[in-house]
C-alpha cells in the first residue's frame, strides 16, 4: 500500500459525495474522510514498520515531471493533521443547513485531497499543482456559502484568491529556474543543485513571497482577517487549521533546504518578521469587535511564532514549530467552532452583542475556557510544548528574540481573556442560550482530548518527526 | 518547349503581384463600403494566387497550382459567408458602412 | 538584378504581358476608386479576366478556366447580386475624413515600398530558368496530384464549401424574431 | 510504593476536582464539599507519612514518570522530588488547605455553584502540589501556571460581576508577566547547564569550574521577576489587593497562605543559583524592603477589611523577600510558615465577620462585634498579636529573625523593615479595634442578624489561631528545629544561630517596642477617641494618596493599558487599512492600465487595419533586416 491510495480515496469521496445528493452528502463525506483517516493511520503503521509507502512514476517526459509522492515523518504528521481535522470539520457542520450541500461537502473533500497532495508531493511541479489546486475549493466555499454582504465578501475572497495566486506565481518562477539548473523537478535533485549566492537570494525571496502570503506573515496578512470573517466557519477552519500549515510545511520542506545560504543569511530578518507578527497580531487582536476577526489575528500571532521557529534553523525550533502547527491546528479549529456555536444561537459575531453566556451554558463555558487556555499555552496543553520549544530555540539565537516572542504569553492572555470575559461572563444574557448539543460537545471534547493527550505525552510525535527534521537540517548544512 | 519566364522574368510577376496586393490593401483602408472592401480582399487573394502560379512555373512543379485551387475554394467560401453576413447587417442596420460597425469599441 | 523589358526589341509575349499587366493594375485601381459599386464590380471582372490571361501566359490553362468560372462566373456574380439586392448602386458614399485617407495613402505607400524593397534586395538566386519539359500542369497531372497527395485537404475543402453553403443559407434567412 | 503514595498524594485533589466537575451538581452541596475536603485531607495524611519518613532517613525521594518535553540536548521528564523543602511546603499547603476546605463547606453553602467552588479549590491544591513537588523547573512551571489559572477562576468565581472578572483577568495577566520572566530564566538555565532538574542542576553548578556568572545573574534576575509576579512584589503587586474580589476562603488559601509564597519557594529551591548572583540578591532585598514599606503605608488607611489584609500580605511577603535577599532562606521559609498560620486565620476570621454581616466588608460599617462573635474575636486577636510581632506569638520569632539579619547586612533596609513592622502593628490593631470594639455602626437589619459563625467556620479558626500562637516553636532563636531540618538543602552553611549578645537583645527590644508603639497609637486613636475613618469623599491630603494606593493602578493603566489599547486602535484603524489599501493598490494599478488600454480599442476597423498594416510592415522589415 502506498500513499497514493489516500489521494484516490479522497478524490473518489469528493465525487461520491457530489453524486450522493444533498441529503446524504454530509454523511458520505464524513464516511470517506473517516476512511481516509483510518488509512493514514494504517500508512503510519506501515511507515513505522519500515515499509516503503512512497510512490513514483514518470508523468510527463519533457519537461521531466514525475508523479512522485514521498512520505517521511514530517509529511505523515501533516497528513494525519489533515485527515484528522477533515472529518472533525465535516462533523462539526452537521447541524448547519447548507444550500447545495453536495457541492459543499464535495469541495471540502476535494480541498482535503489537494492539501494532502501538497504535503506528499516530492516533485516540484506536482507540488505546485496541488498547492494551487487547494485554492480553488476554498474560493468557492468562501464565496458561495460565506456570510455577510455579498459584495464585500466577493471583494475579500477575490482579494485572497488573487493575492495568494500572485504570490505562488513567484514560486513557480523559482521552480522553473531551478528546473533549468537541475534538469528535474524532483526534490532530491533540487536539494543537490548548486546555486550561487545571488541565485539563492532570488529563489529564496520568490519562495518567501508565496509562503509569506499563505502563512501569512506580516505585512502580507491583509487578506486573512476579512476572509476568516466572511467565509463559512467550515471554510475558516479549513483555512486556519490546515491550509496555513501548508505554507509553514513548505518553508521546512522546500524553501530552507533548497536555499541554505540565503536562509542562514536572512535568519535574523526572518525571525524578526515572525516575531513582529506575534506582537502585531496580538496587539491588533485586542481591539477587534468581531469574534472571528479576533481569532484571525490571534492566529496571525501564533503563526508568526511558528514561522520564527521554522527559520531558527535548529532542531528545537523546527520541532517546536511542527508541534505548534499541530496544536494550533486543533485549537484554532476548536475556537472557530466555539464562535460558530455562539453564532448558531445568537446569529451574530459581534462581541459587544454577547456576554453573560456562562451562567446559561456552563458546559459550553467550560469547554470554551479550556480552548482559550490551550490557546494561551497553559502547561499540560499541547500548545505549551510547541510554544516552549520554539521560544527556547529563539533564546538560543538571541535572548531578546525569546523575550519579544514571549510577549505572546502576556498579550495572548490579555486578548483571549478579555474576549472570554466579554463573550461569556457578566450578567446573564437576556436571550436564551441553549447549552451545547451532543454533536457540538463531541467535536469539542475530541479536540480537547487531543490537546491534553499530546500535551502530556508528545513522545510519539517527537519520535515521528525528529528523524525527518534532522534530515532537513542535514540537507541544510550539507552534512552527509 | 521553353520556359515562359525566360521571356518575362519572375521579377516582373513579383512586382505585378506586389502592386496588386498593395492596391488591395489600399482599397481596404480607403473605402468605407464593405462590399468594396471585400473586393479589395479578392484583389489581394488574386495577387497571391498569381504569385503561386508564377512560382509553380518557375519550379516546374504542380504543387503551387494545387494551392491556388485550395485558395480559390477558401475564397469562394469566404465571399459567400461574408456577403451573407453583409446582407444580414444591411437588413439590420440599413447600411454597410464599416464606420457604423463600432460594437467592438472597448 | 532587375529584368527590364526591352520594349524596342520586345517579343510578342513580352508585349502581351505588359498589356495584360497594365490592364490588371488599371482596372484594379478603377475598381477601388469608382464611386458606383456596380462599376467597381465590373472593373474587377475585367481585372480577373486579365489575371486569367496571365495564367494562360504561364501555360496554366486549367487553372485559367477554373479561375474564370469561379471568380468571374461565381464570385463576381454573387457580388453583383448582393449589390442589386441592397440597391446600393445609387448610394453616395460619404467620404472618409481626411486623416483616414491620409492614413490609407501612407500605409499604401509604406507597404508598397517595403515589399518592393524587400523583393529587390532579397537577391534572388540568379540562374537559368529551368525547363524540364516534363508535363507538370496538365489536367491529368493536376488531377493526379490533387487526388493522391492532397486528397485529404481536397476533401476538407469540399466540406468547407458545404459548411459555407449551409452557413450562408442560415445567415441570409430572415430571422423569425417576431414570434 | 513511594511512587504510588506520592502519586496518590498528587492525584487525590485532581480526582476530587474531576468528581466535583462531573458529578458535583448531582449530589448535594455538602456532599460535594465533603468529597473535596476529604481528598485534601487524604493528601495531608500522606504528606504526614512522607514527613515522618524523611525525618527518619533524611533521604529525598525521587520519582521519574515519563519524558515530556524533548529539547535538543536535554529532556524534561515528569518527575517529582520529595525532599525536606517540598514536604515542608506540602505540610502547610495540604494542612491549611484542608482547614480552608472545611471552612468553605459552611461558608459557601448559600452559593448555587458550590460544587464548582470545591472543584476549583481541589484543582488549586493539585497544581500547588505539582508546583511544590516537581523535580524540575518545568514541572514547577506547570504548577506555577496552574495555580495562576485557579486563582483566575476563583477570583472571578462570581462571574456575573464584571469588576470581579476584571480583577481576575488582571491577576492572571500580571502573573503572566512574571511567568515570562520565569520562562526566560528557565531558558537561560537550560542552555547553560543543559538540564532543568534541581538535583542535576545543583551538581552541575557545584562541579563546573568556570561559570558564566553574567548569564547566571541574568537568569536569576529573570527568575526573580517571575517570583515578583507570583508573590506580588513591586512592581507587579497590584493584582493581589484586587484579587480580594474572590470569596474569602480563596483569599485565605491562595492569596495569603499558599500561592503567593510560590515565589519564595522557587527562590529557596534555586538558592544555589541565587547565591551566585549577589547583585540580584541585593535587588531582591531592596525590592522586598521597599514593597513591605509601601504596602504597609497603603494598608494604614484602607477601610475594606480584606484590602487591609491584602496589603498586609504584600508587606509581609516583602519582608520574606528581604530575608531571601540576604541569603537567609530558612528565615524566609520560617516567616512563610508563621505567616501562613496567622494570615490564614486573619482572612478566615474576616470571612467569618463578613459572613455575619451578610457581605459587608467596609470597616466603617462594623464595630462592637466582640460581644457577639467571641471565638472569632479571640482567634483574630491572637493572630493580630502574632502578625504584630508581640512575643511569644509566632510572628515575633520569624519577624525578629528577619530584622536581625537585615541589621547585620544593611542597616538602611533594617530601618525600612522596622518601620514597616511598626506600621503593621498599627494597622492591624486599627483593624481589630474598628471591627470588634466600640458600638456597631452598621444598619439595624444587619444588627439584628449578627451571630457567631457555625462550628465548621470556627473550628479552623481555632486550629489556626493555636498554630499562630505556638508556631514560633519550630525555630527558636537558640535551638532551631527548622534550620537543622532544612540544612541539607543549602549549599553554604545554614545561618549560624545568631550570637546572642547585647546588640541582639536590644534589637529584639526595639522590634517589640515598635510593635507596642503601633498598638498604642491605634488604641489611642480608635478606642480612646473612638475615631472612625472618614468617608471616601472626605479623605484629603496624604491620606488620599495612600487611600488611592499611590495611584499606582491609575499610573499603570495610563502607561501600559491605555497605550497598548491606543496602539491597538492605531494598528487596527490605520496600519491595517494602509496595508490593505497597498494590496488593493496593486490591483487598482492593473485596473487603471487596463482601463487606459481599453481606449485603444476604438472599434474603428479602419484604424485597426492601419495599425495592422504598420505592424506587418515592421515585421517584414525586421525579418528582412534580421537576416
Amino acid at each position: 500500500m502506498n500513499v497514493s491510495v489516500l489521494l484516490i480515496i479522497l478524490l473518489v469521496g469528493a465525487f461520491a459525495t457530489y453524486f450522493a445528493g444533498d441529503k446524504l452528502a454530509s454523511k458520505v463525506a464524513l464516511l470517506f474522510s473517516l476512511v481516509a483517516f483510518g488509512l493514514s493511520i494504517a500508512l503510519l503503521n506501515s511507515y513505522n514498520a519500515g515499509e516503503n509507502i512512497s510512490f513514483f512514476k514518470y508523468w510527463i517526459n519533457k519537461p521531466a515531471i514525475a508523479y512522485s509522492l514521498t512520505a517521511d515523518g514530517l509529511s505523515l504528521i501533516m497528513l494525519l493533521l489533515t485527515t484528522a481535522l477533515t472529518p472533525l470539520i465535516i462533523y462539526s457542520s452537521f447541524e448547519n443547513e447548507y444550500k447545495n450541500a453536495k457541492s459543499f461537502y464535495a469541495l471540502i473533500l476535494f480541498m482535503s485531497f489537494a492539501m494532502t497532495g501538497t504535503f506528499l508531493a516530492s516533485d516540484g511541479l506536482l507540488y505546485y499543482i496541488f498547492w494551487e489546486l487547494s485554492l480553488i475549493p476554498i474560493y468557492f466555499i468562501a464565496l458561495i456559502w460565506g456570510n455577510g454582504d455579498v459584495e464585500e465578501r466577493k471583494k475579500a475572497v477575490v482579494k485572497f484568491f488573487i493575492y495568494t495566486l500572485a504570490g505562488s506565481l513567484f514560486m513557480l518562477i523559482a521552480f522553473v529556474y531551478l528546473y533549468q539548473k537541475a534538469g528535474s523537478f524532483l526534490i532530491a535533485d533540487l536539494y543537490n543543485v548548486k546555486l550561487s549566492r545571488v541565485e539563492q537570494f532570488w529563489i529564496f525571496w520568490a519562495f518567501f513571497l508565496a509562503y509569506a502570503i499563505k502563512i501569512p506573515i506580516i505585512p502580507f496578512h491583509t487578506w486573512q482577517a476579512k476572509v476568516y470573517q466572511k467565509a463559512p466557519t467550515v471554510g475558516t477552519m479549513l483555512l486556519s487549521g490546515i491550509m496555513l500549515k501548508m505554507g509553514l510545511y513548505s518553508v521546512l520542506r522546500w524553501q530552507i533546504p533548497v536555499t541554505p545560504i540565503a536562509s542562514k543569511t536572512y535568519l535574523p530578518i526572518l525571525i524578526g518578521f515572525g516575531i513582529a507578527g506575534v506582537i502585531y497580531g496580538s496587539i491588533v487582536a485586542l481591539r477587534q469587535k468581531d469574534l472571528k476577526k479576533l481569532l484571525a489575528y490571534s492566529s496571525l500571532a501564533h503563526v508568526g511564532l511558528i514561522a520564527a521557529g521554522c527559520y531558527t534553523l535548529n532542531i528545537d525550533g523546527l520541532r517546536g514549530a511542527v508541534l505548534q502547527m499541530l496544536a494550533h491546528g486543533f485549537v484554532v479549529v476548536g475556537l472557530f467552532f466555539a464562535a460558530e456555536i455562539i453564532f448558531r444561537r445568537y446569529e451574530t459575531r459581534t462581541i459587544a452583542d454577547m456576554g453573560g453566556i456562562r451562567s446559561q451554558a456552563p458546559k459550553f463555558a467550560s469547554l470554551f475556557m479550556i480552548l482559550v487556555l490551550a490557546s494561551v499555552a497553559l502547561p499540560t496543553t499541547f500548545n505549551f510544548i510547541g510554544e516552549f520549544t520554539v521560544l527556547y530555540s529563539l533564546s538560543q539565537i538571541n535572548i531578546w528574540f525569546a523575550l519579544l516572542g514571549g510577549t505572546t504569553i502576556i498579550l495572548g492572555a490579555y486578548y483571549m481573556l478579555k474576549m472570554y470575559q466579554q463573550v461569556m461572563l457578566g450578567e446573564t444574557n437576556a436571550r436564551v442560550f441553549a447549552d451545547v448539543s451532543f454533536h457540538e460537545t463531541l467535536v469539542l471534547v475530541i479536540i480537547i482530548a487531543v490537546i491534553f493527550i499530546f500535551g502530556l505525552y508528545p513522545r510519539p510525535i517527537n519520535n515521528l518527526i525528529t528523524p525527518a527534521l534532522d534530515q532537513i537540517l542535514r540537507t541544510l548544512f550539507r552534512i552527509q | 518547349m521553353t520556359n515562359i519566364l525566360n521571356e518575362i522574368g519572375i521579377e516582373n510577376y513579383i512586382f505585378l503581384s506586389v502592386i496588386l496586393f498593395c492596391i488591395g490593401v489600399f482599397g481596404v483602408l480607403y473605402r468605407r463600403n464593405a462590399i468594396i472592401v471585400f473586393m479589395s480582399i479578392e484583389i489581394m487573394l488574386n495577387a497571391v494566387n498569381l504569385l503561386f502560379v508564377a512560382f509553380s512555373t518557375y519550379h516546374q512543379d504542380a504543387q503551387g497550382q494545387v494551392f491556388v485551387f485550395f485558395s480559390m475554394a477558401v475564397a469562394a467560401a469566404e465571399v459567400a459567408v461574408g456577403l451573407a453576413i453583409l446582407v444580414s447587417i444591411f437588413r439590420n442596420l440599413g447600411s454597410i458602412d464599416i464606420n457604423n460597425l463600432k460594437n467592438l469599441k472597448g | 538584378m532587375i529584368h527590364i523589358p526591352d520594349f524596342a526589341h520586345a517579343s510578342t509575349i513580352q508585349i502581351v504581358f505588359c498589356v495584360l499587366a497594365f490592364i490588371t493594375v488599371i482596372t484594379a485601381f478603377l475598381a477601388i476608386f469608382s464611386r458606383n459599386p456596380i462599376h467597381s464590380a465590373l472593373y474587377l471582372v475585367i481585372c480577373f479576366f486579365t489575371i486569367a490571361g496571365h495564367y494562360l501566359l504561364l501555360n496554366a490553362q486549367f487553372l485559367a478556366i477554373v479561375h474564370i468560372i469561379v471568380y468571374s462566373g461565381a464570385i463576381m456574380i454573387l457580388f453583383l447580386f448582393t449589390l442589386m439586392l441592397m440597391n446600393l448602386n445609387k448610394q453616395n458614399e460619404v467620404h472618409k475624413p481626411r486623416i483616414t485617407r491620409l492614413g490609407a495613402i501612407v500605409s499604401f505607400c509604406l507597404i508598397c515600398i517595403v515589399l518592393i524593397l524587400v523583393f529587390i534586395n532579397s537577391k534572388p538566386i540568379e540562374g537559368e530558368y529551368i525547363a524540364t519539359g516534363e508535363d507538370y500542369q496538365s489536367i491529368k497531372v493536376l488531377g493526379h496530384v490533387l487526388l493522391n497527395e492532397y486528397m485529404v485537404p481536397f476533401e476538407f475543402a469540399s466540406i468547407l464549401l458545404l459548411v459555407a453553403m449551409i452557413g450562408v443559407v442560415l445567415l441570409s434567412k430572415k430571422e423569425k424574431t417576431e414570434k | 510504593m513511594n511512587t504510588n503514595l506520592a502519586l496518590l498524594l498528587l492525584l487525590a485533589p485532581l480526582l476530587g476536582f474531576l468528581f466535583n466537575i462531573f458529578f458535583g451538581k448531582k449530589i448535594s452541596k455538602t456532599a460535594s464539599g465533603i468529597v473535596g475536603t476529604l481528598t485534601v485531607v487524604l493528601s495531608f495524611a500522606l504528606t504526614l507519612c512522607f514527613f515522618s519518613k524523611i525525618n527518619i532517613d533524611q533521604q529525598p525521594i525521587k520519582i521519574q514518570l515519563f519524558d515530556w518535553i524533548q529539547i535538543s540536548n536535554f529532556r524534561v521528564d515528569f518527575g517529582f522530588l520529595l525532599d525536606q523543602l517540598s514536604i515542608l511546603w506540602l505540610l502547610f499547603v495540604t494542612g491549611i488547605g484542608s482547614l480552608i476546605h472545611l471552612y468553605s463547606i459552611s461558608y459557601m453553602h448559600d452559593d448555587e455553584n458550590m460544587h464548582k467552588f470545591f472543584a476549583y479549590l481541589n484543582l488549586f491544591i493539585f497544581f500547588m502540589i505539582t508546583l511544590v513537588i516537581g523535580s524540575n523547573l518545568l514541572v514547577l512551571f506547570i504548577g506555577w501556571e496552574g495555580v495562576g489559572l485557579c486563582s483566575y477562576l476563583l477570583i472571578g468565581f462570581w462571574h456575573k460581576n464584571q469588576e470581579y472578572n476584571d480583577a481576575a483577568k488582571k491577576a492572571f495577566i500580571m502573573n503572566r508577566i512574571g511567568d515570562l520572566g520565569l520562562l526566560i530564566g528557565i531558558f537561560i538555565i537550560g542552555s547553560l547547564f543543559s538540564t532543568l532538574d534541581y538535583t542535576t542542576l545543583k551538581t552541575a553548578i557545584a562541579s563546573s569550574a568556570n561559570l558564566d556568572l553574567a548569564m547566571i545573574s541574568l537568569a536569576a534576575f529573570a527568575l526573580f521577576i517571575g517570583a515578583c509576579g507570583k508573590s506580588a512584589q513591586i512592581p507587579l503587586y497590584t493584582w493581589l489587593p484586587d484579587a480580594m474580589a474572590g470569596p474569602t476562603p480563596v483569599s485565605a488559601l491562595i492569596h495569603a497562605a499558599t500561592m503567593v509564597t510560590a515565589g519564595i519557594f522557587m527562590i529557596t529551591r534555586l538558592n544555589y543559583v541565587f547565591d551566585l548572583a549577589p547583585e540580584v540578591q541585593n535587588i531582591i532585598a531592596i525590592i522586598g524592603a521597599v514593597t513591605s514599606l509601601v504596602a504597609a503605608t497603603i494598608a494604614l488607611v484602607q477601610t475594606d477589611i480584606k484590602k487591609v489584609l491584602a496589603y498586609s500580605t504584600v508587606s509581609q511577603l516583602g519582608l520574606m523577600f528581604l530575608a531571601l535577599g540576604f541569603g537567609a532562606y530558612e528565615i524566609a521559609v520560617f516567616h512563610v510558615i508563621t505567616h501562613a498560620f496567622f494570615k490564614a486565620c486573619l482572612f478566615l476570621g474576616s470571612g467569618s465577620v463578613i459572613h455575619a454581616l451578610h457581605g459587608e466588608q467596609d470597616m466603617r460599617r462594623m464595630g462592637g462585634l466582640k460581644k457577639v462573635m467571641g471565638i472569632t474575636f479571640i482567634t483574630f486577636l491572637l493572630s493580630t498579636l502574632a502578625i504584630s510581632g508581640i512575643p511569644p506569638f509566632s510572628g515575633f520569632f520569624s519577624k525578629d529573625e528577619i530584622l536581625m539579619t537585615a541589621f547585620e547586612h544593611n542597616q538602611a533596609l533594617w530601618v525600612i523593615a522596622s518601620l514597616a513592622s511598626l506600621m503593621t502593628a498599627f494597622y492591624m490593631f486599627r483593624l481589630l479595634y474598628l471591627t470588634f470594639f466600640n458600638e456597631f455602626r452598621g444598619t439595624e437589619h444587619q444588627k439584628s442578624h449578627l451571630h457567631e459563625s457555625p462550628a465548621l467556620i470556627t473550628f479552623p479558626l481555632i486550629v489556626l489561631a493555636i498554630l499562630a500562637t505556638i508556631g514560633g516553636l519550630i525555630s527558636l532563636p537558640t535551638n532551631s528545629w527548622l534550620n537543622s531540618y532544612l540544612a541539607p538543602l543549602f549549599s553554604k552553611e545554614a545561618h549560624e544561630a545568631h550570637h546572642f549578645g547585647t546588640t541582639e537583645y536590644s534589637l529584639m527590644a526595639v522590634a517589640v517596642l515598635g510593635g507596642l508603639i503601633g498598638i498604642i497609637i491605634a488604641f489611642v486613636k480608635y478606642i480612646k477617641q473612638t475615631q472612625v475613618p472618614a468617608e471616601d469623599a472626605e479623605i484629603t491630603g496624604l491620606a488620599k494618596v495612600l487611600y488611592n494606593k499611590y495611584y499606582v493602578d491609575e499610573i499603570y493603566d495610563a502607561i501600559f493599558v491605555k497605550s497598548i489599547n491606543a496602539l491597538s486602535r492605531f494598528f487596527r484603524d490605520y496600519v491595517e487599512t494602509t496595508l490593505s489599501s497597498l494590496v488593493f493598490g496593486l490591483g487598482k494599478v492593473t485596473n487603471e492600465i487596463s482601463y487606459q488600454g481599453k481606449k485603444l480599442q476604438t472599434g474603428s476597423i479602419g484604424f485597426y487595419l492601419f495599425v495592422f498594416v504598420l505592424g506587418l510592415c515592421s515585421i517584414v522589415t525586421y525579418l528582412f533586416l534580421a537576416q
